[in-house]
């Protein structure tokens, strides 16, 4: 018996939060609490998140054009010409919808569907991420 | 002075850098990968941009991208950490070329330092001393014999092809040589079609001190102590401490003068560590140069009270070197503990110690994701007290109030190690891991039961 | 009986939210309330909570008598008696159970209802933390 | 050395006297109150015992059941921390008759310096300044006048018997002095029916700089520097910072010195803080003498390297003090920013600053309770640095970082305390709370949401 407790108290002293020990006389199993689930939504960080995509992501039927490659994202193909799109722009599969620069090169970004311009996202002649959503496009019915 | 610096990196060290420029007032852009969108650093720093998948190469290496963004952020300077593009010379004169300036030595000095025969040969001019050896092939047994005897025994025989072991023998005798010369010569051919082999003096156990070391672009050079890093899990060092609890301060001081000839020689200008092995009879040997900021700084900064990233990033601006070597005084004793993750998960309970004596460097927080695809560290818990025994019961209550759940770590390992006689003695070599690997971890289990 | 009752008294005591142990005699399993739920059950000091009521609170009909103020429980009048109650007596409502020395008064601990003592959960000659479970009364039925 | 220690205290003061109680190998015995039950000193000391309901009079000031918890587990020192029975000396009686060692002064010096005539009256005796005074009742205005006129106008007309600043009045001139006189008399007489009245020297918005000392049971003593905790709230100090800025090397010199004498006078033997109000021409007076470790210890312990409770433990255990006054350098800037509660509830999420320079004292853990029977006190954010503009800079990155959920607290003001001019410059008295408080509040409430 004083060993049971001899371990069990190391244990409580140590920071293990399980544990278990086994001989001819007898089992003993000790853990710590460690609960599941739920903790993350009050993690500092959670509150910093970028959730752009996700907090679009109830709207159904919308597909997102995001970037290719960290850039800086031009509306049109100069700054002296209209942009390419425009919210309520019908636009086919392969159009041009913008431009990310990045490392001197000039990406174009298309679209990936028949549809219609619902939202621009990004930011004229601004940085955007890797992956960052651009264009909002909603799919064309039927 | 800069405006904005952009880190090219990412957890502990990336945030160590943002809280530095922050303090100094000088703005922050984040490169990050897709894995470390939900991180402290990102919304630590005053712009974080996301430039690439979770693969190193997608992200934290590519060259390319990050100097776009350094350039389409207006950054004037780039700040490597430590690991990834830190000691990349290609990269470094990228910066120069984009008139950005990388905080850190020049190309050519990475490109120096990098190179190990060249390195030597620099430290031998400079007559720094270098791990004994035929400084070139060794064609015959006879030479062999003639550069044993002269280098003294035991001896490294050792293929120049070399790798993983293969090709390398140790030889303790004259009678042992004539036997490990052949067997390495023939290993080496029959394994990497190339015999060729050199002869290095064998030191035994060394112990691994390094010396830290701050240069300006002015020639100024000055040394803040040594640090010693002996404790090593397959070349990955555990506990960093300073002073040396073994080191004379005669020695001290010669390793110091001899550091400070090496940066000088190579014209060094920034901060930097000059490794050496030290064996049992305190003769000291140049391994290598280290020509970034290290992990285990903060266990030089807290026993000088030198903020080695500030000084980092004022000398790469051009600052003259504010300290003088009569300025540096080395106060108590610290020590550093790598907190490993042993597998990922999903930090589900984190809690810190605090108080006197205790510095945490760590971008964890409770609800973090630790990915498998950059390393393992979690945290780095640094110890400073007056007495290396205080900064050995301080580090043990202090891994006692440390709780890091929902992902396997090494705290208990690292709390059994705090009590190991070698350890606590300060006496211990590089060969410490090997022979108490197995006492600390079946004092673990036995103590412990890992999380399944 | 002794033995589970030391045990549960330092399972409630440890750090511990979950135990189990078995021997040739019997098998013990023990969990804290706050083994599960969200994010505060998984702090540090969680795990450190007695949650002495909760961990019993299955078993109905069961008054349990705490101590009146902390101090050295004794379960008899002096080292040379018998214990004033054991396991399964029948006690009336005012008798004497055990004694709390603190201060150098003894404090007579009573029993508040009529029934049978299910369990003495309290160590002799211990200290026992001020309202701390010292028996557990099953109330008489009828 | 001691076995084993009573801690009579809660909160972070508790856990900082376990932290180093467990760093010099004694046991701890920490007393709590049931509203304490879940906190973490009572999981960190060696043992815990509940002595009561959570209203201080049936625990942390229940001297009885402490004593006899501490006799019951065989503690052999009791450290009573701040607030409490800290400078109780009926409580250190008692120890001391239960035979065990009170970890502060002895009775006897509680006592007197606890009566502030008494303790003015030793003071003077040794030519420490005091503020200056009629020394005893002013029965008429010709004495009035006269006294007012040797000590200097602006002077301040108190009833023996006031409280509250009734029976006080201010005075700035002979003109004013019959119209004060009179007024503060009958006012103290219709409100205490007692018209006795004395008068002291008005000190206009003084700094309040007080010296740390600590002493031994041999008469030896050396002081720490000063702490200025001018910035108050209704006599709460929200910010201590040390040095004091404006205070010249001379002064300081001199106020260390006297704060010796002081102690050297009463006999003192434990850690202990002389109080003295400072007015714009560095004129400094004695107030009055803390004699326990106080909430701001660890200002000065950044700054001296010295663990002020691991040598408060020592001398009270009969040590000889191990320091000498010529070993005492102030290293650096430190300041402490008190986070406080501004109500009740369950902290939610919460992660501490980090990093160079900032040492954390608190006992809160994410899920933990803030009951409204104890003090306000969450966390003492303890920052050091080299310069002044350092740590004010650190400061802020570190409130930056600093999230506390789930409670409102007064984070945000202490980072828009930071920013205030005055403070910025360092030439803040104890006026300055009030005349910034507006500016602060308007700024927090403009800039961040309060938690609804």
């Amino acid at each position: 018996m004083e060993l049971i407790f001899e371990i069990w108290e190391r244990f409580d002293r140590s920071s293990a939060v399980e544990m278990s020990y086994s001989s001819n006389d007898f089992n003993l199993v000790l853990k710590k609490g460690t609960a599941t689930g739920g903790c993350m939504e009050v993690s500092p960080v959670a509150s910093f998140t970028p959730v752009k995509s996700e907090s679009v992501a109830q709207v159904s039927d919308v597909t997102y054009v995001n970037a290719p490659i960290a850039g800086i994202f031009y509306r049109s193909p100069s700054p002296d010409e209209k942009p390419f799109v425009m919210i309520g722009d019908e636009v086919k599969t392969g159009q041009v919808l913008g431009i990310v620069e990045a490392m001197k090169m000039m990406n174009e970004v298309t679209s990936p569907i028949d549809g219609v311009i619902e939202a621009i996202i990004g930011t004229d002649n601004e940085m955007i991420d890797y992956d960052g959503a651009l264009f909002a496009i909603a799919k064309k019915q039927g | 002075m800069f405006k904005r610096v952009l880190i090219a990196n990412r957890g502990e060290i990336a945030l160590r850098i943002i809280r530095a420029l922050r303090e100094m007032n000088i703005e922050s852009v984040l490169i990050y990968s897709k894995a470390d969108a939900k991180s402290i650093p990102v919304m630590a720093a005053t712009k974080s941009i996301c430039i690439g998948e979770a693969h190193a190469k997608d992200s934290y290496l590519d060259q390319d991208k990050i100097i776009d963004v350094a350039l389409k952020c207006g950054c004037d300077g780039i700040h490597p950490g430590y690991g990834f593009l830190s000691e990349n010379a290609d990269f470094a004169k990228k910066c120069q070329e984009n008139g950005i300036t990388f905080i850190g030595p020049s190309p050519e000095l990475i490109d120096m330092m990098g190179d190990k025969q060249t390195a030597r040969d620099l430290m031998k001019k400079s007559n720094v001393p270098i791990v004994p050896g035929s400084d070139g092939l060794v064609e015959t047994y006879e030479k062999a014999k003639s550069v044993a005897k002269e280098i003294g025994y035991p001896v490294l025989i050792k293929a120049t092809a070399g790798g993983g072991g293969k090709g390398m023998r140790e030889c303790f005798s004259e009678e042992e040589l004539k036997n490990a010369y052949e067997t390495a010569k023939s290993e080496a051919m029959n394994s990497f079609g190339n015999g060729e082999v050199y002869i290095e003096k064998l030191i035994l156990n060394p112990k691994h001190i390094e010396i830290q070391i701050i240069a300006d672009k002015y020639g100024n050079v000055v040394h803040l102590g040594e640090r010693n890093c002996s404790i090593q899990r397959n070349h990955q060092k555990l506990v960093e401490e300073s002073p040396d609890f073994t080191l004379t301060e005669e020695k001290r001081q010669i390793m110091g003068d001899t550091a400070i000839r090496a940066a000088k020689a190579a014209g060094y200008d920034s901060v930097g560590t000059i490794e050496f092995v030290v064996d049992s009879q305190q003769n000291f040997y140049f391994i290598e140069m280290n020509t970034r900021i290290q992990v285990e700084h903060p266990v030089t900064e807290m026993l000088t009270d030198v903020d080695l990233i500030k000084e980092q990033i004022l000398v790469a601006d051009g600052h003259k070197l504010s300290l003088k070597q009569e300025d540096i005084n080395l106060n108590g004793y610290a020590m550093e503990l790598r907190i490993n993750a042993k597998g990922c998960g999903k930090v589900t309970c984190l809690h810190f110690p605090g108080g006197l004596g205790v510095r945490i460097e760590s971008a964890l927080f409770e609800g973090c994701e630790i990915s498998p695809y950059y390393d393992s560290l979690l945290a780095k818990l640094i110890i400073h007290g007056k007495s290396r025994l205080e900064v050995i019961r301080r580090a043990r209550r202090a891994l006692e109030e440390l709780i890091v759940e929902g992902v396997p770590t090494n705290v208990q390992e690292m709390y059994m190690l705090t009590y190991e006689p070698e350890f606590v003695l300060g006496s211990y070599n590089t060969s410490f891991w090997n022979k108490s690997e197995k006492t600390i971890k079946e004092r673990t289990e036995k103590w412990t039961c890992s999380i399944s």
